[in-house]
């Protein structure tokens, strides 16, 4: 196995955590909030290492740059539309959980 | 290919199981984020089959178009989540559910153990072989594409003929109205669709481009740029909404009427109903994405906005309400 | 059991379970969303059977066919929905469930 | 390599399917919405994942089409009208 | 000479009738014009159809329907008869009819019907096969149904519904038989020798059930007992139309029918082969005398002579079912006969009905003085039902008679004598008291200038037909009469 | 002259023309119904060229774009697809002359009009493509086509039964062409064409064609509303615009029928059908009792014409067990006929309502009670038009039931004779009753002026429709060009 495959995995298997994370935090977290943000993070971080690790693989500039915009755009529209939706949340009168 | 049957597998049973958990959803907003979700796996699905082009138009609607599509006419169904008077007692229909759940699975397995008898006995080619043969003079480099365009382009002309017709109908039913609450849009929304739309509008252009020699083209392209309008719409973009008459009019007809007019003009010199002449079929065809594309965009999104635009023939109704979703 | 079995096999599923969906439920959205489903199972029936070999690559007909499928059953899901929502509007139901009798005369 | 990215995309499928039960738990709407949200970018991974397995990079065009629309759908859910508040609230557990 | 001869005479009175439809009920004179335009037209070219047919130069239309059949109307001499009793009577029938119908509402509606139900006759006589008759026949049916419930009074209705159910269910009947008849036989153009004597005898059995079924859907239309129910019941309508149902539409109709069915497409010789003659004659004897003793007991005037023509009208099937060229003449003889006499009756009664407002027979005391012209034809008619020498009912019965006896069935002779007495007996005392019994009623004196008894248009046409009545006996033996006619078309039937 | 005749594709022209011409309605709603006039004015003359075309030359199958035809999709003008466009053309000219009078271009109802001609356009544009067809999912596309505009168009009148109804009718078609489309993609997925000639020479009696076809049938069956599967038919052809009604029960429901007809014939001949034939027998004679005796109880003239719609369906379904191979002919040609004979007939009819509702402000049956005037020429006519229903002679009813008969009685499936005669009868019955309440001898106050394109076009069809079987013998002999049935249409049989 060559080295970048070894990145590659060692990256992917990062993503993975984050992404178990994620869902777990989605499952157990005590409120919407919370959820939000275990959320946003989680994935979002899980994307960018599965990117990388894609993009270690790539033998093409294309490729790289396709893969980053993927990944900025999930960023950009996670990162509004987690904002809008905790925003509306609010507006709905939801109060964050206390312990 | 163990890992990749175990994984057709799960996503097969997450359908399934998504299917019928939607459907029997007692609440009907839980049932569109599940049907959201749903066409999220199909997607996948379709890529596990190998059909790109059929995943590249699912994830267009089913992420873009279908979610608006849904959440807005449930929104506009209000509090829909009752049955008006009806809970009280169960409807002929309903106490037939588990007779007709039989009914119709017992057919459905028989039908797939068929399936299973008889897939083995005849594998046809599929016409694969076909295509390929003749792609070198469909005028595109794509098969779907080319099927899409030239081969089959006659269901094609009529599916933007049924697109147009859906627009017409929808017109007919009611009357826009406003899609989302008047009053504060927030900057950040306003900074995503900044973003957004540019990138929109150059993917959609990327896709259709592309659609010459891989999965992609007008369909898929137009959904993109729907939702890039509707996009547009939902942050208070409001386009020109006066002067919307004939213009707007003839960008939903352009694609539909384009496709007709190559078909008569094609019919006049050729009597074949839509043989393009060999040297021009690349350009026909790249002309009828390109206002097919246009035109898919306007029709999804003015379907999602949901009836004609206030104009002076129909009554005056809220005409000040349906200025921000009277348009597309 | 080949993938495209599976396949064909979950399309005829999800095509009866949207068939039972929409023979039952009365709220239109439902019926609505299970006729997208039925739609679904059927169009991954004509992709899945359109599989031929392991090559991975699909029959580009069906392909073709099951977009303009999906686009024909779009039309019908937004012109469903403005006709539910018009409705609603005029009797507040979320059902068919129109008195039969109280029919305009 | 090939099996390590399905062997991925497979767990993260699962992931999904796990995560369907907050969409069935809710308890709000937006919950449920935000649950959607995350599947569209664990979608977007899947997918990445198998376009590299297959080498097909159409596959990734479906992703970024994936990473851009699924945000529409998101602010529809924001800004659409008439969406009664209470019912958000509304618990309508298990299904029938 | 042209074949266009033949779809004229439909047009003729079609294409009014449509026309009329559509006119509104103000323009009296457009419609008037059009009726008696296409009813002399018709008669015209009912004529020139006569001269052509006497030199034996038949005429025939084909107009091709499905791959395997054809709409044929040809004329040959028995279609010539009817044709021409209904081209004239329907003649007579307009005029009186618009006199009748002066000031009723609705008279688009009745004279374009009535115009269809004249064609649907015109057809049903000049229908070269059993297709075009039965055709022709349903057509009738619907045509006349209109006409029967005109008055729109509920008792009409019923009695349409009643007269719907029965034509209509033996019109049904009609068709499966013929359309079995036609699977099993081919085409089944009309001609002397009839067309199924040479099936396979293996098919006798068939045949024969497809003949009763002919014979009985036909018996609806001509009143056999039990299927005379609609008749008496469909009384209700107007006088004109009475009178064209009982002399020559339906009636006769169903009379023709018959002859046709034995005649042209079983053949005698092979009818008789089957055996199937038999049960008609005792059928149709059987209808003769239930229906004059029904006829006996009547006080509505109409109804007597509904009964009367359920009875008369049978005299046609004994003679055609006798099966000897003699019955054949009385039989055939009687069509016209019969026609011309009942229909006078019926202007008469109508007369009465529109003049002076009288139903019942009870009310006819010393009405003769009141109107004199009607009740003298209403006796010549009469007296011709009943057979008095030597008015036209004498003829038909003569000829029955020596029928019968060349047949070898004397009984027949019983039955003829039988019905004469029943027929006097009905009908003689009503003469009594429309003569000899005193008035009891102040009757409504004439309105009319001159002090006639009633308008031309409805004291001319009867005083025709009585006259044609004497004529027709007085004259039988002249050529040109029914008689002559029919003793022709017997010799063509019967070989010379 | 001859040459420029045979030259174009007038069959192909009939599809693009409706289509186009509703898209201009679209653009300029102003100028509209003219668009509507002058295209339900062309088609017609399409038609007859068409027809003239066709007879002058041998090819009756093309394909669009001239490719191969595993790939390329088949257009055909054979005897039905002809017969199917010229029967659409007359109906739909009288249809479009009547809708000019029902929605006036003035008045609060002019949105209304300015949507039902591209929605009326649209549908007609999708029959005709649907009728030449010779492409499994092409066929699915026009049917769809069709479909979507019938919803639109019942929808029309905006009331909640109408939308209703309409609503209705869009699941049951969604149902229907997905079972359809479900069939189509097992038989591409075996035999990887969609093509009806190809297809009809390779399949094999295989379980799963079979499977296969019951899907394609049940899915059609319901869109052409056969018992018990008819229960949306009433309200949606009753609760839409008279025209509209008059278009959905003429025409639509027939779409479905041809396919039918199509796929039993041609596709699926080699195929065991016996079962099925007896049982869409079976379901086409309670659907002709059934279907009667409910018209017979209906209190309103359009319901009781919708369901004599669902009677004279059962009808046409009576030609596939009665279509044995020495009946076929005989049997398909009565339905091609019945076809032809129901749309002329049925359209004058809802025509005729619709008019009489706009008169007496009504269709209350009772309502017509000592209905003169104007009325009463409106009920003559209706009874015209009626007299194909009923099987009247020389209606093309009446030879559409003797050519059944004929077929029951050689197949030896007698049992289908009481079927068809107490259906007969029944049809008389319910027609009677209308014309007894018009008869009814009371007074009535005078009533509003009728514009005549509501009065004349029905009469024309009605007159049209009685007369139909004396006309009937050149369509017929046209229809049987290219037919997939060829004997002798009145067999005889022996002992």
């Amino acid at each position: 196995m060559a080295l970048t495959d070894l990145i590659t995995a060692f990256l992917l298997l990062g993503s993975l955590g984050f992404f178990l994370a994620g869902t777990l935090g989605l499952l157990r977290f005590p409120d919407l909030y919370c959820r939000l943000h275990a959320l946003t993070k989680a994935d979002n971080l899980g994307l960018g290492l599965v990117v990388l690790a894609l993009m270690i693989q790539s033998d093409s500039w294309q490729v790289v740059i396709r893969l980053l915009l993927i990944w900025l755009l999930v960023l950009v529209a996670g990162a509004t539309v987690a904002h809008l939706i905790a925003r509306k949340a609010q507006q709905d009168g939801h109060q964050p959980w206390r312990r | 290919m163990e890992l990749a049957l175990i994984f057709d597998l799960i996503l097969l049973i997450t359908l399934i199981a998504l299917a019928w958990l939607l459907l029997a959803s007692s609440d009907i907003f839980r049932a569109v984020v599940l049907f959201i979700a749903f066409g999220l796996l199909l997607a996948l699905a379709w890529v596990r089959l190998g059909a790109p082009d059929v995943a590249l138009a699912e994830a267009a609607i089913g992420a873009g178009i279908t979610g608006a599509l849904l959440l807005v006419g449930l929104g506009r169904l209000g509090s829909a989540e009752h049955y008006r008077g009806t809970r009280t007692r169960l409807t002929f229909l309903q106490r037939l559910s588990a007779p007709v759940l039989i009914g119709v699975m017992i057919p459905s397995i028989s039908l797939i153990l068929l399936l299973e008898l008889s897939l083995h006995a005849s594998a046809t080619p599929g016409q694969q072989g076909l295509v390929n043969v003749l792609l070198d003079v469909s005028g595109t480099n794509h098969g779907v594409t080319a099927v899409l365009m030239n081969f089959r382009a006659w269901d094609t002309l009529l599916e933007k003929g049924v697109l147009l017709l859906a627009l017409i109908s929808i017109w007919s039913l009611d009357q826009a109205r406003p899609l989302f609450r008047q009053n504060d849009i927030s900057p950040q929304l306003t900074g995503l669709a900044r973003l957004l739309l540019p990138i929109m509008i150059i993917v959609a252009g990327f896709v259709l481009w592309q659609g010459d020699h891989a999965p992609g083209g007008a369909f898929q392209s137009g959904a993109i740029l729907s939702a890039g309008i509707l996009l547009a719409i939902l942050v208070g973009y409001t386009l020109p909404t006066r002067r919307q008459g004939l213009s707007l009019r003839l960008l939903l007809a352009v694609g539909f009427s384009v496709f007709l007019l190559v078909a008569a003009a094609t019919l006049l010199s050729s009597d074949y109903l839509l043989k393009y002449p060999d040297s021009l079929a690349g350009s026909l065809i790249l002309l009828l994405e390109l206002v097919a594309t246009a035109s898919i965009a306007a029709l999804l999104a003015a379907a999602v906005v949901g009836g004609h635009p206030p104009d002076d023939l129909s009554k005056p109704v809220d005409r000040s309400s349906a200025v921000n979703g009277g348009q597309t | 059991m080949s993938p495209a079995l599976l396949y064909t096999g979950s399309g005829i599923i999800l095509f009866s379970i949207g068939l039972h969906a929409l023979l039952v439920h009365r709220h239109l959205l439902r019926k609505i969303l299970a006729a997208n489903i039925m739609g679904s199972g059927v169009f991954m029936v004509f992709i899945a059977m359109g599989v031929h070999g392991d090559s991975g690559v699909a029959d580009p007909v069906p392909q073709a066919m099951v977009l303009t499928g999906i686009v024909v059953s779009l039309c019908f899901t937004a012109v469903a929905i403005v006709l539910a929502v018009r409705l609603n509007k005029l009797t507040g139901c979320t059902t068919l469930a129109v008195d039969e009798e109280s029919s305009i005369d | 390599m090939t099996e390590l990215y399905l062997g991925l995309a497979l767990i993260l499928l699962l992931t999904i399917a796990i995560g369907l039960v907050r969409i069935l738990r809710g308890p709000t709407a937006t919950d449920r919405m935000l649950a959607a949200q995350l599947f569209g970018t664990t979608a977007v991974a899947i997918l990445l994942l198998l376009g590299q397995a297959a080498g097909n990079s159409a596959i990734w065009d479906v992703a970024l089409i994936f990473a851009l629309l699924t945000a529409v759908a998101a602010v529809t859910f924001v800004r659409r009208k008439d969406i009664d508040s209470t019912t958000e609230t509304e618990e309508h557990d298990g299904t029938d | 000479m042209s074949d266009l001869i033949l779809p004229a005479i439909l047009l003729s009175s079609l294409l009014p009738g449509l026309i009329i439809f559509t006119l509104p009920e103000e323009s009296v004179r457009l419609r008037t014009t059009l009726n008696l335009g296409g009813a002399v037209v018709k008669l015209l070219l009912v004529a020139l159809l006569f001269f052509h047919v006497a030199k034996r130069e038949y005429t025939e239309l084909r107009l091709p329907l499905l791959p395997d059949m054809e709409l044929v109307l040809r004329a040959d001499a028995l279609s010539l008869l009817f044709l021409i009793l209904s081209a004239f009577l329907w003649f007579l029938t307009t005029i009186y009819a618009i006199g009748y119908l002066e000031d009723s509402p609705n008279r688009s509606r009745f004279f374009g019907f009535f115009s269809l139900c004249v064609s649907a006759t015109t057809g049903i006589a000049l229908a070269g096969d059993m297709v075009t008759f039965v055709i022709f026949y349903e057509a009738l049916t619907i045509s006349t149904y209109p006409l029967v419930i005109h008055r729109g009074t509920p008792a009409a209705l019923h009695a349409g519904r009643i007269y719907l159910a029965y034509t209509l269910g033996g019109g049904v009947v009609l068709f499966i038989a013929t359309v079995w008849l036609r699977a099993i036989a081919g085409p089944l153009d009309f001609s002397p020798d009839g067309v199924v004597a040479s099936l396979d005898p293996a098919l006798h059995g068939s045949l024969t059930i497809i003949f009763a079924l002919l014979i009985l859907s036909l018996g609806v239309k001509a009143a056999l007992v039990p299927l005379h129910i609609w008749l008496p019941s469909a009384m209700i309508a107007p006088a004109p139309v009475s009178a064209l149902l009982h002399a020559v539409a339906v009636v006769k109709a169903g009379a023709f029918g018959i002859i046709r069915v034995i005649h042209d497409i079983f053949g005698i010789g092979f009818s008789a082969e089957l055996n199937l003659l038999f049960p008609l004659a005792l059928m149709a004897a059987f209808t003769i005398i239930y229906g004059s003793i029904r006829a006996l007991s009547q006080n509505d005037l109409k109804r007597r002579l509904a009964f009367s023509t359920v009875s008369q009208v049978s005299y046609i099937l004994l003679g055609v079912a006798m099966a000897t060229p003699l019955a054949t003449i009385g039989g055939l003889v009687h069509l016209v006969h019969q026609g011309v006499m009942k229909i006078t009756l019926f202007f008469c009664a109508g007369n009465l009905a529109e003049t002076l407002g009288i139903h019942k027979i009870d009310e006819m005391d010393g009405v003769g003085r009141r109107m004199p012209w009607t009740m003298a034809a209403f006796t010549v008619a009469a007296l011709g039902m009943i057979g008095l020498p030597p008015l036209a009912g004498f003829i038909s019965k003569w000829y029955l008679g020596l029928g019968g006896l060349a047949a070898g069935q004397p009984w027949v002779i019983i039955v003829l004598i039988g019905s004469t007495l029943l027929n006097a007996s009905y009908f003689l005392p009503v003469l009594h008291r429309i003569w000899f019994v005193p008035s009891r009623q102040d009757w409504p004196s004439s309105t009319l200038r001159d002090g006639r008894e009633t308008t031309w248009a409805l004291l001319i046409p009867p005083l025709i037909t009585a006259m044609l009545v004497v004529m027709l006996g007085v004259l039988a033996h002249s050529v040109g009469s029914a008689l002559y006619w029919v003793e022709l078309i017997a010799t063509r039937e019967y070989g010379p | 002259m001859t040459e420029l005749i045979v030259q174009q594709q007038w069959f192909l022209w009939m599809t693009l023309l409706p289509l186009g011409a509703a898209v201009a309605a679209f653009l300029a709603p102003r100028q509209a119904h003219w668009i509507g006039l002058v295209t339900a004015l062309l088609l017609p003359l399409c038609a007859l060229a068409a027809i003239a075309a066709a007879t002058l030359s041998e090819t009756q199958t093309i394909t669009a774009g001239n490719w191969p035809t595993p790939l390329g999709i088949a257009l055909r003008s054979d005897g039905l697809a002809l017969v199917m466009l010229a029967v659409t053309a007359l109906v739909g000219f009288i249809i479009s002359c009547y809708a000019l009078g029902y929605f006036p271009v003035r008045g609060h109802h002019q949105s209304r009009a300015r949507y039902f001609w591209p929605l009326w356009l649209f549908l007609w544009g999708g029959c005709n493509a649907l009728f030449i067809s010779g492409d499994l999912f092409n066929l699915y596309v026009t049917l769809e086509l069709v479909t979507l505009a019938s919803v639109a168009l019942i929808a029309l009148e905006g009331g909640k039964a109408a939308l209703a109804a309409a609503l209705r009718y869009l699941f049951i078609s969604l149902l229907g062409s997905l079972a359809y489309l479900l069939g189509v993609g097992i038989l591409y997925g075996t035999y990887a064409t969609v093509d009806i000639i190809l297809l009809g020479d390779m399949l094999a009696a295989t379980r799963l064609n079979h499977a296969a076809m019951s899907l394609m049938i049940a899915g059609l069956v319901l869109k052409s509303a056969l018992f018990p599967l008819h229960f949306w038919l009433p309200q949606a052809h009753t609760m839409a615009p008279a025209p509209v009604s008059a278009v959905l029960s003429a025409l639509v429901v027939k779409c479905a029928y041809v396919i039918l007809l199509r796929l039993w014939f041609e596709v699926f001949p080699a195929l065991d059908t016996i079962a099925i034939g007896h049982l869409l027998g079976l379901l086409g004679s309670i659907a002709i009792i059934w279907g009667s005796l409910m018209a017979l109880r209906q209190e309103r003239l359009k319901l009781l014409i919708a369901y004599s719609t669902v009677a004279q369906i059962g009808y046409l379904f009576l030609v596939f067990p009665l279509a044995h191979t020495e009946t076929m002919a005989s049997a398909w040609i009565g339905g091609v006929l019945l076809m032809m004979a129901h749309a002329c007939g049925k359209a004058a009819m809802f025509m005729v309502a619709g008019t009489i509702h706009h008169t007496a402000g009504s269709d209350r049956i009772s309502r017509l009670a000592g209905a003169g005037g104007p009325i009463g020429v409106l009920v003559v006519v209706f009874t015209l038009a009626a007299g194909t229903i009923i099987g009247l002679p020389p209606s093309g009813g009446f030879f559409a039931k003797w050519l059944f008969i004929n077929a029951a009685l050689v197949s030896g499936q007698w049992w289908y004779l009481p079927i068809i005669l107490s259906g007969t009868l029944l049809a008389a019955a319910y027609i009677a009753r209308v014309l007894g309440w018009a008869f009814l001898d009371v007074k009535r106050s005078s009533y509003p002026v009728i514009p005549w394109m509501m009065k004349w076009p029905p009469l024309v069809l009605s007159i049209i429709a009685l007369l139909f079987g004396l006309i009937a013998y050149e369509p017929v002999q046209l229809a049987l060009s290219g037919a997939p049935v060829s004997s002798p249409v009145l067999v005889e049989f022996g002992p």
